[in-house]
């Protein structure tokens, strides 16, 4: 494992701020505080945070509906997350989009999207301008196990694959689409599959397991730049209801239990500690500043103003 | 009479449908074992089973064009669109092909599919899953549009657009799933283009459909207290459109006010109006056709913002006010 | 002056912006070494090459949806529909994104696209390709929507197209690919939401757009000789769309007629008729206002049912003549 | 070979009137007596006629834009498609849908589509129904190497595919979608390898030679009725241009005469011969009745009324 200690450290802290931030966001559900709906990606922390982290500042990414992972690990700023999922002014998108639109032009992402496959074909224009302005970077473009069942995701691969664009494909494979379960859903049981109607590489991993996401990433990404796009498929697991409104009557609680042995966090954890990188001491610190990082965004973001009804119209049309 | 709410009459519409007629079966994402995003199939995976009611994968256009196929070849597809904002992933299907097949063949085939689909904002979904897209429709021959507003109405226009040959695209106003009103046991059809006076009055005619319909009755009671009498018509279907309906109430109040969630420009009040400004009914207006549509923004997550781009009960009762005042009218004479 | 066709007169637009501007780039099906469905972009290949005028597959949603992301990355990017049809298999990237990314994200991202697309009918290529539907898109915050009648516009709103900072409709008139006329040299810019008087009348105001502003010229030169003055006022842009110009018109000539190509029902028309009955016109009107849309039909294959369905001069010309006619007006007076 | 002679000549019968209808057809539109346009199949009639043949009348089939093989294939009157083409009342269509939109319910076709992949959605629906209403018939649906890179191909794909429906994917691959050659529209050559992504089967085979075409169908029919759809690829090359306004500026007029070397008609006569099924004489007969066939048509056409103008919005909605 050639990752410096700081990175791990940083994608440790990275995965607890989303857990501490999902958690208490939750929460702030429950207690009434928030109009709308979120959907939380707790237990698929590792895919995400393990993508972004290896990507540069100028590299883009197109997020889910299911991506606070994707936002902290591209660096997103907790405290206008929290303000946009509370739908305030000072929120990424001042309280116009939520957590299900939340964007950060300034770190390279181009937005989640409440359109299921909806940015696949926007990841792939980003990626044809990088390509046409001849820049290093290249564009990651996330989406679910159910997604890939959408006409853009067809559409948008064989495009970028016939325009051989710097674009990394990443299916987040948590073996939902909402309730209905992968093997009924399609009729593959490795998505990577789908790669070869594109004449593209496919490649699926354990999306537990930041560190392997880390690492296939970067590997990947010198892919991308050289060869053209690939599809790189994480398999992973939510643990909470598809939204905040859902029974989970579609599975039982027992594949739930058996998937949190292989937490994403603890797996971590686990692994820092035995390879001498951090002591528990050390671990315990980073989590403590992340419980600290949200509760600031969440203070940050109760104190800040409500947008102004007046200038509701502001962003329809630029000027 | 036992009250149902609106969630629980089109369940039990479909379900009677399809217990009578066993060509109609039930396609959608999630709508078995999770009963629907908004519960409206729950139970339905019992009592009809998984062959009758398919969840699919996430693929809109097929979902639609398997509906199209279906009923193409003699069964009675019911497909649930998860919001109807997702009609526009599946735009091809219900306009170029649902709503041509017909008549680009030349009559041969006929397409008795129902695409239900719940419309509207309120529930800080934001912008992708709170438009209300009926005037696309409206403007597509060959497809008929529902905004049933009451549960009674959903239930019976539910059946009714079941039995329908044509295509028809149902409009669940998702504010109202949970709205309770009385519902006639057993089946009975509510036909389409005949829309329904709520509330009389000789004042102002206010023409409005689906949610906005309580709203408006709400501001028609306040204005009440100040003498002002309005007539409240709701449309109930959009195609066809009751013509005949909207001219008596606006010849009969010589005012007229076009209430509706959509945003304002391009919406369906632009229709009522310009049928109106047609019509008999031209001679005997007394003042300008008001609309009062949301604003022409997308709709807003925040609670406060998403409030302030639809009309409110209060807008509603202004606009009412404003129309009903002397003098607002023939300034030139 | 030199003349131009239309086609000519969009090509020369668009290659002077690619000349200009190297952040634009032109997309779509055939537009390469084919020069497009309709030869709009002959020779640009040769000009600009393979990496500024990129065929793409049969994809039109990954089309649309690259643009949008190439739009909100900085560039430029003029992507071509080959039948206005089917921005149905698009409709999601245009309406749920386009229009909506600046919106829902902030204001953080600006969508700088360009749509061309050919619409309407008139080529006998039946119910899928013959649509005219700029109603949908009149009806969507976010978006702006151009209909030009002459190459001269033509040329001067896709200039201004490309440089809009907001994603634009640009619905070229197929039927008037081959028309010429003037066309001034060099670079120039016309506003959106700027409509032109294309005929100065005092009897009646007919209000227009896209190829039906010739066959309305028609039908005054007709009416004229009969002593009718029809004004024929040509919107040129739907979106933004030229209220006061609307309402001058009406204010003056006291009578209306909307005229368009796309069904009536629905169509942009109705918001035409919407915004005259509410405006200051109102007092001013001496007669209903009239609309004379397309028939609420799929546009059929055969020549002369495809002839029927749509407008046609002598039909404006006796819809003049009917709202000119004395006693046409005020039965209740 | 064990296909009866009488098959033979009736698929030697049905290819020739395919080429001399379309032939004829053309000629109509030089000679002005067309308004419209069409997309012909010359080049092509192994692919339609061979499927069609292989099938029972009660097998449905969803027809592509260049689709008169299939049509022919299926048992369509030629008088009916020829008024059709010339938009008369006693057309198919009744002079409303053209070419592009011919159908024939009482022979199971569900019309030829103008929307590039929009009829392979409607084609998953019928084989649904016929699974429904448990009917041993299946389905067929047509279309060509361009439309499989639209999002309607991918997803009517998997959905048959998860629900195991009775329909059979018929590729019509000419290498041309439109002006697009191929090799620029997908990044493989093989579009078999596409039904991997649905887990379903693929094979891909010559298109030219109608004996394959109708034995590959006729197993592919018994497959698809037990174990659920299949994709089959048949390679070909269409002569003359996309529709009637192609300036075929984007292939070698070599590239073309390459192909006439394997024209589908001649490799099928030469067989016929080689094999004595058939003598010359007798190939010379059915040819000459498919011209009369044709001749006929035509006749029957021109002759026919035109539709009433008072009668075009008859069928927008059914009563
Ligand atoms: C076009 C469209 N269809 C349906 C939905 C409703 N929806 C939102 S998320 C979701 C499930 C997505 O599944 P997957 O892609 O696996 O992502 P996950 O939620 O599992 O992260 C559905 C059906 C939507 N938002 N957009
Ligand atoms: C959705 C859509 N996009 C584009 C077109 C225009 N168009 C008609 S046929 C065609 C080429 C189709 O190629 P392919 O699927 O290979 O069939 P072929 O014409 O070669 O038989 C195109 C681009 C269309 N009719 N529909
Ligand atoms: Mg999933
Ligand atoms: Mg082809």
């Amino acid at each position: 494992m050639g990752i410096p200690a700081a990175k791990l450290k940083e994608l440790f802290l990275k995965m607890s701020q989303t857990r501490h931030f999902e958690e208490t966001a939750a929460r702030l559900f429950t207690e009434g505080k928030v109009h709308g709906t979120a959907h939380f990606c707790i237990g698929e922390e590792a895919t995400g945070v393990g993508v972004c982290s290896a990507l540069a500042p100028e590299d883009l990414i197109a997020q889910t509906h299911r991506g606070h992972n994707q936002a902290i690990g591209k660096g997103m700023r907790l405290d206008r997350m929290m303000a946009e999922f509370l739908g305030k002014e000072t929120g990424y998108c001042h309280g116009r989009g939520g957590c299900m639109h939340i964007a950060d032009s300034s770190v390279g992402s181009l937005g989640a999207n409440g359109i299921v496959g909806g940015g696949i074909p926007i990841a792939v224009g980003a990626a044809f301008a990088q390509q046409y302005r001849k820049l290093d970077a290249i564009t990651v473009c996330f989406f679910g196990d159910g997604a890939t069942n959408e006409g853009a995701f067809h559409e948008a691969l064989n495009l970028a694959s016939v325009w051989k664009l710097p674009i990394l494909f990443v299916c987040v494979n948590n073996y939902y689409a909402m309730s209905t379960p992968l093997n009924r859903h399609m009729n593959i049981s490795d998505i990577a599959v789908r790669a070869q109607s594109y004449g593209i590489r496919g490649k699926s991993l354990d999306g537990n397991d930041v560190i392997s996401v880390y690492e296939a990433t970067l590997e990947a990404k010198e892919y991308v730049r050289r060869e053209g796009p690939m599809l790189l498929v994480l398999n992973t697991y939510r643990y909470m209801g598809h939204s905040k409104s859902d029974p989970q009557n579609y599975r039982t609680k027992e594949e739930v239990e058996s998937w949190k042995k292989r937490d994403p966090l603890v797996l971590f954890r686990d692994r820092l500690l035995r390879d001498g990188i951090c002591s528990a001491e050390e671990l315990d610190a980073l989590d403590g500043q992340a419980l600290r990082d949200v509760a600031a965004a969440v203070e940050y973001a109760e104190s800040s103003p409500e947008p102004r009804t007046d200038e509701v119209l502001r962003d329809v049309l630029a000027e | 009479m036992r009250e149902l709410t609106y969630a629980e009459a089109i369940r039990e519409a479909l379900s009677e449908e399809m217990r009578r007629d066993d060509s109609v079966v039930f396609l959608g994402e999630d709508i078995g074992v999770y009963g629907g995003a908004f519960g409206v199939s729950r139970g339905m995976l019992e009592e009809f089973g998984p062959v009758r009611v398919r969840d699919t994968p996430i693929s809109e256009t097929a979902i639609v064009g398997c509906g199209v196929g279906a009923a193409m070849s003699g069964l009675r597809p019911v497909v649930e669109i998860m919001f109807s904002d997702f009609v526009a992933v599946a735009m091809d299907q219900i306009v170029n092909q649902a709503a041509k097949a017909r008549f680009q063949f030349g009559g041969q085939f006929s397409v008795p599919m129902v695409i239900r689909t719940p419309s509207g904002s309120g529930t800080g979904a934001a912008e992708q899953h709170s438009q209300s897209l009926e005037a696309w429709f409206v403007h597509t021959p060959g497809i008929k549009v529902v905004t049933p507003s009451t549960p009674a109405d959903a239930k019976g226009m539910l059946t009714t657009a079941i039995r329908d040959p044509n295509p028809v695209l149902f409009l669940e106003q998702k504010l109202l799933y949970r709205v309770k009103g009385e519902v006639p046991e057993g089946e009975y059809t509510i036909p389409f283009g005949k829309a329904s006076v709520r509330r009389e009055g000789r004042d102002v005619a206010v023409i409005t459909y689906g949610r906005m319909v309580q709203r408006c009755l709400e501001a028609a009671d306040a204005v009440a207290r100040e003498g002002i009498e309005a007539e409240v018509v709701d449309l109930r279907s959009l195609a066809p459109l009751d013509r005949d309906a909207i001219v008596a109430s606006a010849k009969k109040c010589g005012r007229v006010l076009i209430v509706h969630e959509a945003c304002t420009t391009g919406g369906v009040g632009g229709e009522i109006a310009a049928i109106i400004a047609d019509s008999e009914a031209f001679f005997w207006l007394d003042a300008p056709i008001r609309r009062l549509g949301g604003l022409d923004s997308p709709i807003p997550y925040n609670r406060t913002l998403e409030d302030t781009v639809v009309p409110r009960t209060a807008g509603i009762a202004d606009a009412l006010r404003g129309l009903a005042r002397k003098g607002a009218s023939w300034p030139r004479a």
